[in-house]
């Protein structure tokens, strides 16, 4: 991008524009483009974006060459021809009213018709995914597989995926920019948006975002869209709908994340049930991983969290308050529909509203203290000691670091 | 400049003149000094909307940015907007009603001088009442727009959002006033001769202005005085419980919202109308045409208001309705951009600063209205709807557009308001600082937006390809302080250090030129009887009007006896030396607009279950309101 | 008003207002249409009828035009008080029906 | 919002006579102006109304009758035959206005021999001022009466949607008619204090245009709100 603004160079604007579109494409640099051709509506919309840049473009060119010309030659200059007092003419007055009009019909014609196409009702068989916005996260629903997860979404390709948004609260809006446009969640009312990811697509992780103003968090209510294989999901599915078992992880490193998990059951326990199809957190793009500094005040000795124990953590998470909010398949204890779903917690990559990567490290002062993790956050302060806006006052109620560190091992089992 | 008027314009430029009291201020109805006031008020404000966007930039300068939180962030936006499009444009603009539209129509004042103090003054406290809770951190944090249901008790349970609901409810009762006042003023106030078709372009764009503020308002009044009903008595309008609908919200704000749009860009139409014609030594170009094209736009803008809601879900039929209304409102806006180029066309064109302002809207608005075409076609707004690139089409439009405008008009008329010239060079420092650095932060939003950065969120993560973009922007927005400072530099010095202006200091063809700068109280010592759309060309240059139709006013319609034929007044004489009755200076207009507040005020505190407090206030200050309102309308006028 | 107090007279005699006669039989016609209005309401069959709804709306437009002119002397007033009162009136009524069909209390058929 | 219409209304005095371009008085245009912005007001309400109608989710309901879950029952709760007089009360007390702005004009005209009591009637401005106020403020008792009924019956602004709107709806209309009440009774002050006349003309016109603007919206919202299911 050039620094170069001055408008006689007006121009260099609109090669910087064609510059930087062409390269938006490339879709590496630039991981939220909107110009894509992933998905059956977003391949509609570019193409329609793209009939509208070349009018606009030539719109853009015409009227500011005319602009730069005119004042350039029309400068006045010493000895210079005196103004020629014309107040108006007729037929230009008719011409640029008729060309504009016509360029507007060229957009409009293509523009109703995919209106029409991209509004109709989601065809027959597709995957009913219904999304629910809260504040500041999403909830997803498969009723197809009678699952509920939060903050990330699987979807095959070659399916078409038809998203049912409602919100619990106030407005949000759906947006996954590399797969087309948005639609918003409107209190007491449904909507819908649906798109077929192409089937070349690869297995692959997208973002999304809450495009709509939301409250304290909004900027900080995103999600992750995984488009997997159809095998790969019919996995995932099976087994995200299986009740909760903790899976133990022997020996691993506080920090590890899900990377063993694409692996067949390994053969050092027999005894675990088969996991399901996971996105590999090797093949994660960087851009779908967290970068989010944590709180410099929010101190946590990590050290504790190699000798967590997931039975004591189980303990803690009833105890503690956790049920209040959130519910655990299979868990009886744990039914709340107020917070996430955690049932298979820690088969996500990113906890708090795509917030933090989903690791032991960031899960510890989540669950320490949320609302310095996340401005607004409506889960409870739970670190003894801990500062909390609402009792304003410290936490007195509440569990330990070496508590806390029991139940990140505990929800660190849930695979 | 050397005319024999300097000495007398110097003489007043330098103050030496009475009546400069701070009670002649608060007392005042002439039209001249209420519009200063809001000139000066405005710009206050604009400052102050302006550190806010220095503040918001700065966090968002580099991705996960901890400059300020989320929450003060969230309140900067929305008194950003709020501050911007309510307390700064739109009073700039009003400025320009108040100071311009009397004297170009051949006025002695506008019809209701008193009504005219009232806006103002109604105007300076709801702007307070509006801002001061940000030095609490208390200021309204949910978006100029106010969606429901967040803005309720339920979302948000502190006073923030009374704030901005009172607030607004108080500015509108600002709007609605001048805009009755200025309705009057145009239709029952012209010059003898002066017909509706010769009246200059800036009238003309105030006056379709004016009856876009009487029909916009009430909407935003009605959903206003809803969401104050919910927040303060429980009623259920946007109660998710009782099974409202948001959307009834979100459209009766757009009904309000879009004609707004035009609110803030059609004075800034209006005079760079004025300012391009001077500076070409020409005539606008398709006069009639221009006419037209504003209303039509003022027309369509009432038909055009779901474009903000097509990612709602209106459905296909009402989406394409919209989206097709949307586009023609295309049509008149291009044909206005045309006609000012073919203005330039043939001319003798000097590059003053007021040139060089009016100039770059014209290539900056371009920009704005192709981006705003790309969002009338509602499968593409997907994609851009609620982003960055939005954020960059509405500011092409407005600081491009509207704050362009308005500078051209304030450094085309501070001479005829002050009497003495902008320092040119200053000016033109101003011009190019403000003008790249517009460019700057605003057109790196583009790209941001297509390439996926939303709007309203108070920072963003790294490595999502928009951190060139965001540093880009910022830098511009700093360049843009410096710009803004040497304008204010410029603006106070040039005050008492500017050249003197005489009459007619750029050869303007309207009335305004034709009297003293600053013009005296009574404006025309005697009225002018108009005979054409540019009376001060056919004066001074009768060649660049040959062409255009001269008539004399029908005998039967020149009823003030005193009309003239136009000439220029160079003497400087008081009202009383002429025998001109001028209306008496009254604090009353004050009064009432003061009791207004409070009675506003009392609401406030309902929050804290103070009832019998807030009814004390609140009928308090209606029983003054309504006392003063009793005084003021049964005391004589002059 | 006018500084000129022969124009004055003119313009007064330009609108001759309606005499006291047209204003009681204007009351007249107005109580009549509400009594009709008020009668359709109690009969069960008519209230069923799809044209129910349209004719009471026609009814009470109508009442709102006699009201208008000759009441607020429209009629008989100058041509700008109607460009001012018409242009709202219809913005206000499309904007009515408008959010009418976008909220589906109208439909549109295809 | 009445403040600033009284404000247009009154300014200026009623002294100097200045030239204006129409011929017509300021403040005449600026009342047409006021009313044409009113329309999009009451344009605001009227839609709001008519979008919720049917959308409350527990009753009592305007025309319908309701059961809620404890069994209770709740009658349709508009009351036809007492609105449909307090219609009728507001369309005498524009024909009233009238008769006033009339009495106004032609009070200085000479009587004809053997007038009538109605022609003299005809000339007394303060009777016929009087007469309106007194049928607007009757009008809002019948309002007050109604309102405290619904409470009664329990229908409160807190109530459901359609509570909200009809209240809000018709406590609008009410504050108009009030505001109304007062201007008018202003007006009478000013007869019997000093006479109004010929002289006058205006300043009862604008209340009328008022006053009349105020009868035609509650022409529109007895159809809408109260006869229309």
């Amino acid at each position: 991008m050039s620094m170069l603004r001055l408008r006689p160079a007006a121009p260099a604007l609109l090669i910087a524009v064609a510059l930087l579109t062409l390269s938006a494409c490339g879709g590496t640099e630039y991981p939220n483009s909107t110009f894509n051709h992933t998905t059956d509506l977003n391949t509609a919309i570019d193409d329609l974006w793209g009939r509208l840049l070349f009018w606009g473009t030539i719109v853009f060119v015409v009227v500011e060459a005319a602009l730069v010309y005119t004042i350039f030659r029309f400068r006045k200059r010493p000895g210079g021809p005196a103004a020629k007092q014309i107040h108006g003419n007729v037929a230009l007055e008719i011409t640029w009213t008729a060309v504009p009009a016509l360029i507007l019909v060229l957009i409009a014609i293509p523009t109703v018709k995919t209106i029409f196409e991209t509004q109709a009702p989601a065809p027959a068989g597709a995957l009913v995914v219904e999304v629910t916005g809260n504040q500041w996260w999403w909830e997803f629903k498969y009723p197809e597989y009678g699952i509920t997860t939060a903050n990330e979404v699987y979807i095959p390709v070659g399916r078409t995926a038809n998203f049912v948004l409602r919100t619990k609260d106030v407005l949000h809006s759906f947006w996954i920019p590399q797969m087309g446009g948005k639609r918003d969640l409107i209190t007491n009312k449904t909507n819908n948006l649906w798109f077929t990811p192409n089937v070349d697509l690869g297995t692959n992780a997208w973002n999304g975002f809450c495009v709509e103003y939301c409250g304290a968090s909004h900027a900080n209510m995103k999600f992750r869209l995984f488009t997997v294989q159809p095998d790969e999901f019919e996995s995932w599915a099976q087994h995200q709908a299986s009740v909760a078992v903790p899976h133990r992880t022997p020996a691993a490193p506080a920090t590890v994340t899900t990377a063993s998990n694409r692996q067949p059951p390994a053969p050092t326990a027999p005894a675990e049930p088969t996991l399901g199809y996971v996105f590999p957190a090797a093949d994660l793009p960087d851009h779908v991983i967290p970068k989010t500094p944590v709180p410099a005040r929010l101190t946590y000795d990590d050290a504790l969290l190699a000798n967590g124990d997931p039975v004591a953590g189980q303990q803690s998470f009833m105890m503690g308050g956790c049920i209040g909010c959130h519910a655990i398949n299979g868990n009886p204890m744990a039914m709340s529909p107020i917070g996430p779903n955690l049932t298979h917690f820690a088969s996500r990559h990113t906890l708090g509203g795509g917030l933090f990567p989903n690791d032991d490290h960031h899960l510890a002062r989540w669950i320490k203290n949320a609302k310095a993790m996340k401005p607004g956050a409506l889960m409870n302060t739970i670190g003894i000691g801990e500062y909390d806006p609402i009792l304003k006052g410290p936490v007195t109620a509440g569990l330990t670091d070496a508590q806390i560190a029991d139940v990140v091992a505990y929800l660190r089992s849930l695979k | 400049m050397a005319s024999i008027a300097a000495p007398t314009t110097a003489a007043y430029a330098s103050g030496e003149n009475e009546n400069t009291g701070i009670w002649s201020w608060i007392t005042t109805v002439d039209h001249k000094r209420i519009g200063t006031l809001y000139l000066w008020t405005a710009l206050f404000f604009f400052l102050v909307g302006g550190f806010e966007a220095v503040l918001i930039r700065t966090q968002l300068m580099r991705p996960n940015m901890g400059f300020v939180s989320a929450e003060t962030y969230n309140q900067l936006f929305t008194m950003h907007g709020t501050t911007m499009v309510f307390l700064a444009i739109m009073p700039l603009s009003a400025a320009f009603f108040n100071y311009l539209i009397p004297l170009q129509i051949g006025a002695r004042d506008v019809a209701f001088p008193r009504l005219n103090a009232f806006s103002y003054w109604v105007y300076l406290l709801g702007g307070i009442f509006i801002t001061l809770p940000i030095l609490f951190k208390l200021a309204p944090n949910g978006g100029w727009f106010g969606y429901a249901p967040l803005t309720t008790n339920r979302f948000s349970p502190g006073p923030n959002i009374d704030f901005w609901v009172l607030g607004l409810q108080i500015l509108g009762i600002s709007s609605l006033a001048a805009a009755f006042n200025f309705i009057t003023t145009i239709i029952n106030m012209r010059a003898p001769g002066m017909s509706l078709m010769r009246m200059p372009m800036f009238t003309w764009m105030s006056f379709v202005v004016q009856f876009l503020v009487v029909l916009a308002f009430p909407p935003i009044t009605i959903a206003l005085f809803f969401l104050l009903m919910d927040r303060f008595f429980g009623t259920t309008f946007y109660a998710i419980a009782a099974g409202a609908d948001p959307l009834l919200w979100q459209h009766l704000f757009w009904v309000f919202g879009h004609p707004e749009v035009y609110i803030l860009i059609l004075p800034a139409f209006g005079l760079v109308s004025e300012v391009l014609p001077t500076f070409s030594k020409k005539p606008l170009f398709g006069y009639n045409v221009m006419v037209y094209s504003g209303i039509m736009i003022g027309f369509l803008g009432f038909g055009v208001w779901a474009h903000h809601m097509f990612a709602v879900g209106m459905g296909a039929v009402a989406d394409s309705i919209f989206s097709l209304m949307t586009m023609l409102i295309g049509i008149p806006t291009g044909v206005k951009i045309f006609n000012w180029i073919a203005t330039m066309w043939s001319g003798e064109i000097r590059f003053t600063v007021p040139m060089k302002f009016a100039i770059a809207l014209i290539a900056l608005f371009t920009i704005g209205g192709i981006s705003g075409v790309m969002h009338s076609s509602p499968p593409a707004d997907l994609q851009q709807t609620d982003t960055y690139f939005v954020v960059a089409h509405f500011h092409y439009v407005l600081f491009g557009g509207s704050i362009r405008g308005i500078f051209a008009g304030i450094s085309f008329y501070y001479p005829k308001m002050t009497g003495r010239h902008l320092d040119e060079s200053l000016g033109n420092w101003h011009f190019w600082l403000n003008f790249i650095g517009m460019n700057l932060t605003f057109f790196p939003m583009h790209f941001s937006g297509l390439l996926g950065m939303s709007r309203r969120i108070y920072t963003y993560d790294a490595g999502q390809g928009w951190d060139l973009f965001n540093m880009m922007a910022t830098w511009g927005t700093y360049l843009l302080v410096v710009a803004t400072a040497i304008f204010v530099w410029n603006f106070v010095r040039s005050r008492t250090r500017g050249a003197i202006a005489g009459n007619d200091p750029w050869g303007g063809a309207t009335l305004e030129w034709s009297i003293p700068s600053p013009p005296p109280e009574y404006n025309f010592a005697q009225i002018p009887e108009v005979t054409s759309r540019y009376p001060l060309w056919d004066l001074k240059a009768p060649e660049k009007t040959a062409g255009i139709d001269h008539s004399h006013a029908d005998a039967m319609t020149i009823t003030d006896a005193h009309a003239v034929p136009v000439h220029e007044e160079t003497e400087r004489h008081t009202a009383k030396e002429l025998g001109i009755p001028m209306p008496y200076p009254t604090v009353k207009p004050l009064v009432v607009a003061f009791s207004m507040v409070v009675m506003f005020c009392g609401l406030l505190f309902l929050r804290n279950g103070m009832f019998a407090v807030a009814m004390t206030i609140t009928i308090g200050g209606g029983a003054a309101m309504v006392a003063g309102l009793y005084s003021w309308l049964t005391a004589p006028l002059e | 008003m006018t500084g000129d107090p022969s124009v004055a007279h003119d313009t007064k005699h330009a609108h001759a207002h309606p005499s006291g006669a047209t204003y009681l039989k204007v009351a007249a016609i107005l109580t009549i249409i509400t009594v009709v209005e008020v009668w359709a309401y109690y009969i069960p069959a008519l209230v069923a009828s799809p044209l129910f709804n349209p004719s009471l709306i026609i009814l009470s437009a109508a009442k709102f035009l006699i009201v208008v002119l000759f009441y607020m002397h429209l009629k008989y007033d100058h041509k700008l008080f109607k460009v001012l009162f018409t242009g709202p009136l219809i913005i206000a009524g499309a904007t009515i029906v408008a959010l009418l069909f976008l909220f589906h209390q109208l439909k549109i058929s295809f | 919002m009445s403040a600033h219409t009284t404000a247009a209304g009154h300014d200026d005095g009623h002294v100097h006579h200045h030239y204006t371009t129409t011929g017509l008085d300021n403040r005449k245009i600026a009342i047409w102006a006021f009313i044409g912005s009113e329309c999009m007001l009451f344009a605001s309400l009227i839609a709001t109304y008519l979008i919720y109608k049917g959308r409350s989710i527990v009753g009592p309901f305007p025309h319908t009758e309701y059961v809620n879950e404890a069994g209770q029952i709740f009658k349709p709760i508009l009351d036809i035959p007492v609105t449909s007089a307090s219609t009728f009360v507001l369309l005498m007390s524009s024909l009233f206005m009238v008769l006033a702005l009339q009495a106004v004009q032609i009070k200085h005209l000479p009587l004809p021999d053997g007038a009538g009591w109605w022609t003299r009637a005809q000339r007394s401005s303060q009777l016929w001022l009087f007469m309106t106020a007194s049928f607007g403020a009757i009008f809002l008792m019948f309002q007050a009466y109604e309102f405290t009924a619904f409470v009664h019956e329990g229908l409160t602004v807190k109530t459901n949607l359609f509570g909200s709107t009809f209240f809000t709806l018709t406590g609008f209309h009410g504050a108009h008619v009030t505001a109304g009440v007062l201007w008018l009774t202003s007006l009478l002050w000013i007869d019997r204090t000093r006479g109004l006349g010929p002289q006058d003309e205006l300043i009862v016109d604008i209340a009328a245009l008022y006053w009349h603007f105020v009868d035609v919206i509650w022409i529109v919202i007895f159809t809408l709100v109260y006869l229309i299911q």
